[in-house]
């Protein structure tokens, strides 16, 4: 704990502390904004896992890059919100374990002659700027290739997509089928491709040596044995999750 | 010539002229006096249509310049107007000040018109500032060459709206000066001014505006010594 | 501020330099279309007919009183790709940039006709030259010299505004900072970059401005 | 356009109005504080001290040479961070806003001073008052009034550009636009909508704006 | 009483006033002519101190005005100044702008410098504008206004620049009677107009100033009807 940590968390009546959890809420379908309130399938999984753990949360949005600030700052105690666990990002912040499990994937127009990744090369293709989508494509096809446009959100990426200024939008597995499913009028479709897309694990993102990183750690872990994250997963996702790809 | 018969001018409900009624003979010059806002600029500016007339009528040289048949421009070229800020074309010499309306309007040939303009720029004695800017020039300059260049188009009638009352004094002679010589070559001219020794010298007749109407009117001497009317007499007590 | 990675900086020199001179591109293309548009639609409004000029008016009024950055997302996500068949930001950031300054060039060809004193159309209407010989002989080239300070400080706006193509990826100054921002979480680095190029765009455009006014003002 | 959603409208009017609020909120802010700091720095670079007038001068070329979408970003990302603790879009939002009027403030109020004739000076000298005394019951009662048309104008650009506070996600109307459009990937909607609401804003400025100089100057 | 001594001021490399020498006595009435550019006005406000000397001295009722060690702001509540443009406070009414000065610079209470500020009004006869604002006035009544401004500091010494040249020819009167009133109470005073029937009037003595110098001085009569130096005889002949 940090002086200042006092300001971040507070106590309510039951004697649970709240802690504030920051996110970017522009990335359906793990937290997103419907009609102004911020939900998702990552804002029903930190609730469940800090219950677990015994706190409360308050979720707030603040963005893609202040979520990484505040919670460095320990103005915030948790940052969530598909936050890929990597190399780069341990050496500044702890990572929970994996609570999910991703790839990514393609999302072109039905018909399109796209059919995996290598047939991306020469083709404009639409990201959300900093996501490891974008860095998948630039290890492929070098950085900052200029067919490769970078958007403020996948919002706007996808949205390029479907006006015709991209042929294809790269990002998670979950936000692209996600969205295929809730707009089908739209005639997309994705394409998976496993050898060009390595398998990425989120975390719950964590100032370094956080103490509340293993009492987290040990609540998913139980959720997890309990059924309670598959619940909760096939709740969002229709389908169940792989597990065993977790623990991995 | 000019007929000005029941001229009447508002502005919105503001009425600046009320019934005006005056006749300028070829080669007469009459100089108007009044007050301050008593409308002598108005009354010159409906003569040269720069104001629409709401009443009456004005004949120059027997066309009726109200009738909305008259084409506008032809009848402007007849008069020639010389204003107290000068109006000289600051982005243009003073030969091209002065060449400009001919070449454009009468398509004068340009050697013609400059030809002309030289001759008008040694009759108002400033041949040396053909090609100076007019920001170079002295006021009394100014206005000598808006008075070439009047003069360039070749109009039978010259109205003066005071021509010298924006100069510093020692420019004011000079000014005066031309239009002395213009008058004796015969020129049709109306002048609004106050120099009263212009006006005994060179006006034929001299008309006393107040608040839209002529108080009246007649020779310079009568009228500076012995004013008929209350009116005339005070402002007169006032100038003089 | 004491780790400041000068070498991040040069590895995104060349995108700086390339953003940089789409940045230009743009208000370039931005100020003569909008030029051209602006004194058309300044013409329209200083008529007294008023089927042109209240539309000139309406234009005038939305482009001047919505955000930039609401007109170039519109643009750009719903006015091109019914007509170009699909996004295009480089040209939907000059459409916007052209159609905003539009607006304002609008305002400053009226407000240089009508800041030429009135002696000055009295004397050559007086002369006998019409209303468009005076205007094209007399007005407009005395307007066109009080036009240009306004103009060129137009410019200045177009080159700062442009930078909100960013947000529709046309790849010029600001979006290759926002990249550059996006890969390393750093913000000094990026922004202030940004910043100091748009500066010296800037000022050298002012002073090469003052320059140009000093030079008219004397002629 | 056929299919204009007026449900999906109906749906976002209560947040477009949380929004409306913030944004006035955060113009009114930028104006009142942006004053207060404008009339300093315009103070110091009229000032004959260089140490004053030099730094004043820099403050204005920056804050006018860079655009504003660089400037709260990186009031955003690396000003506030530092001082707050960590980021917060309103803070950042009113901070920014309020440095960037400042800039433009100052000259206003330069230009406002400049633009009394100096026979008012001098007239006020002549009667025995000292600078001080002249600038007080002569010179400054005269530039306010004259100071008001500008600074309403930058009232409008303010509630223009705190539109940009919608990329570090404070709540504002922008926001809400983005907001919607990122939930029902439609754009004429919330485009359209949040592009009238401004326009309203803007507009209503004015006309109070034009009320209040004709008040003033028939006085 | 006013000492001036080899006055000299440059604007840059400018030259405009070379070696002034003049020498005011109480009650005196002195008339400065000169073309325009002479440095009349340049005059004047060196001895109100609106311009910084460049070289030589001024003395006002002894005191060196130039020394640093002079307060200038009681120097200037001696001299009263009247402008050519009047320079009255816009955003106060008539006797606001004669009561501010007394207030704030003489501490004197509103009261008092209200009944002060009335008399003045009186004087000039406009107690019925006091609470007018200067921007209803015509120009001749501005300008009185300004004179009675200057009075209310009750200087030992008044001076005018021009004081007539803006005004319309019927408001020139007003202005100059209330000068000649000053003038016969025995006001010191030093005026730059081009009013000669007023010089002639109430002038003690006339300087004519040309080109930064002071080029003849003597009584108005005698200055006027013969002068001494080809450059005022030609000054004289334009004007006259
Ligand atoms: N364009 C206009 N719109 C409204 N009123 C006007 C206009 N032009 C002149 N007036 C009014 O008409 C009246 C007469 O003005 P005019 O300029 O003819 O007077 P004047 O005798 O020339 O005065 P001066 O000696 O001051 O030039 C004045 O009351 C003036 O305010
Ligand atoms: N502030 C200034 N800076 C530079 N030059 C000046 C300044 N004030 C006056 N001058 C110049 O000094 C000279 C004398 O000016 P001044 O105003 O004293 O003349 P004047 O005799 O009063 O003329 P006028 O009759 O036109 O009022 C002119 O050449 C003028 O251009
Ligand atoms: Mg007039
Ligand atoms: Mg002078």
């Amino acid at each position: 704990g940090t002086s200042d940590k006092s300001k971040v968390s507070s106590s309510n009546e039951n004697g649970k502390k709240t802690l504030r959890v920051v996110t970017n809420a522009a990335y359906a379908p793990f937290v997103y904004m419907d009609k102004g309130e911020i939900v998702g399938f990552d804002v029903e999984f930190i609730s469940a896992v800090a219950k677990e753990a015994g706190y409360d949360v308050k979720v707030e949005h603040v963005g893609w890059e202040p979520l990484f600030v505040e919670v460095k700052g320990k103005t915030a105690d948790i940052g969530i919100g598909a936050i890929t666990i990597n190399d780069e990002r341990k050496q500044t912040y702890d990572f929970s374990a994996a609570y999910f499990l991703s790839v990514n994937e393609i999302l072109v127009p039905e018909g399109s002659p796209i059919k995996s990744a290598t047939d991306l090369k020469d083709k404009v293709v639409a990201v959300s700027n900093g996501t490891t989508g974008q860095s998948a494509i630039e290890s492929l096809y070098g950085k900052n290739n200029s067919k490769l446009k970078k958007f403020k959100d996948n919002n706007l990426a996808i949205m390029e997509l479907k006006k015709g200024g991209a042929d294809a939008v790269v990002a998670d597995n979950t936000v692209v089928e996600e969205y295929v499913k809730n707009n089908p009028k739209d005639n997309l479709m994705v394409i998976a491709d496993d050898t060009a897309f390595d398998k990425e694990f989120y975390g719950i993102l964590f100032a370094k040596d956080s103490k509340l990183k293993d009492e987290f750690d040990q609540a998913l872990k139980k959720m997890l044995d309990n059924g309670e994250y598959a619940n909760l997963y096939e709740k969002w996702f229709d389908y169940k999750p792989d597990l065993e790809g977790l623990k991995e | 010539m000019i007929e000005v018969k029941n001229l009447k001018k508002s502005f919105g409900n503001h009425v600046v002229l009320k019934d005006i009624n005056v006749m300028v003979k070829p080669k007469e010059v009459v100089v108007v006096i009044g007050p301050s806002g008593s409308g002598k600029s108005t009354f010159l500016r409906c003569i040269n249509l720069l104001e629409t007339i709401t009443g009456g009528q004005v004949l120059i040289e027997g066309v009726d310049i109200t009738d909305k048949k008259t084409n506008i421009n032809s009848v402007r070229m007849e008069v020639g107007m010389v204003f107290q800020q000068f109006n000289l074309f600051p982005h243009k010499t003073v030969i091209e000040n002065i060449m400009l309306a001919p070449t454009k309007v009468r398509k004068v040939s340009a050697e013609k018109a400059r030809d002309k303009g030289m001759e008008l720029l040694k009759k108002v004695g400033l041949t040396e500032k053909a090609n100076a800017y007019p920001d170079s020039l002295s006021g009394g300059q100014k206005q000598r060459v808006a008075i070439a260049r009047s003069l360039a188009m070749t109009p039978k009638i010259m109205l003066f709206d005071e021509p010298t009352s924006a100069l510093d004094p020692e420019m004011v002679g000079e000014v005066l000066e031309v239009m002395k010589q213009l008058a004796k070559e015969g020129m049709t001219m109306v002048v609004v001014t106050h120099e009263m020794g212009f006006a005994k010298e060179v006006g034929d007749r001299v008309i006393f505006m107040d608040d839209g109407l002529v108080v009246e009117k007649n020779i310079p001497r009568e009228l500076f010594d012995n004013p008929q009317q209350e009116r005339t007499k005070s402002f007169l007590s006032k100038i003089l | 501020m004491l780790d400041f990675r000068w070498d991040l900086l040069a590895e995104y020199g060349p995108f700086f330099v390339k953003g940089t001179v789409l940045t230009i591109g743009l208000s370039i293309a931005g100020i003569l279309i909008g030029t051209v548009f602006g004194l058309l639609i300044g013409l329209g409004k200083m008529m007294k007919n008023k089927y042109f000029s209240l539309p000139a008016k309406w234009y005038i009024a939305f482009f001047r009183g919505t955000p930039f950055m609401v007109q170039i997302l519109l643009i750009h996500f719903a006015v091109i790709p019914p007509i170009f068949g699909g996004t295009n930001s480089i040209a939907a950031a000059i459409v916007a940039l052209s159609l905003n300054s539009a607006a304002y060039i609008a305002e400053i060809f009226r407000a240089g006709i009508q800041s030429i004193d009135r002696g000055q159309m009295e004397a050559s209407r007086s002369l006998g030259m019409n209303h468009m010989q005076s205007m094209v002989y007399v007005i407009l080239p005395q307007a066109v010299k009080r036009m240009i300070p306004p103009l060129g400080n137009q410019f200045i706006v177009l080159i700062k505004d442009s930078s909100l193509a960013a947000l529709v990826a046309a790849p010029e100054l600001m979006y290759w900072g926002q990249v550059m921002q996006g890969q390393y979480y750093r913000v000094w680095e990026p922004y202030l970059a940004v910043a100091a190029i748009y500066l010296v765009l800037t000022l050298s455009l002012s002073f090469l401005l003052s320059r140009l006014e000093s030079r008219l003002s004397t002629e």
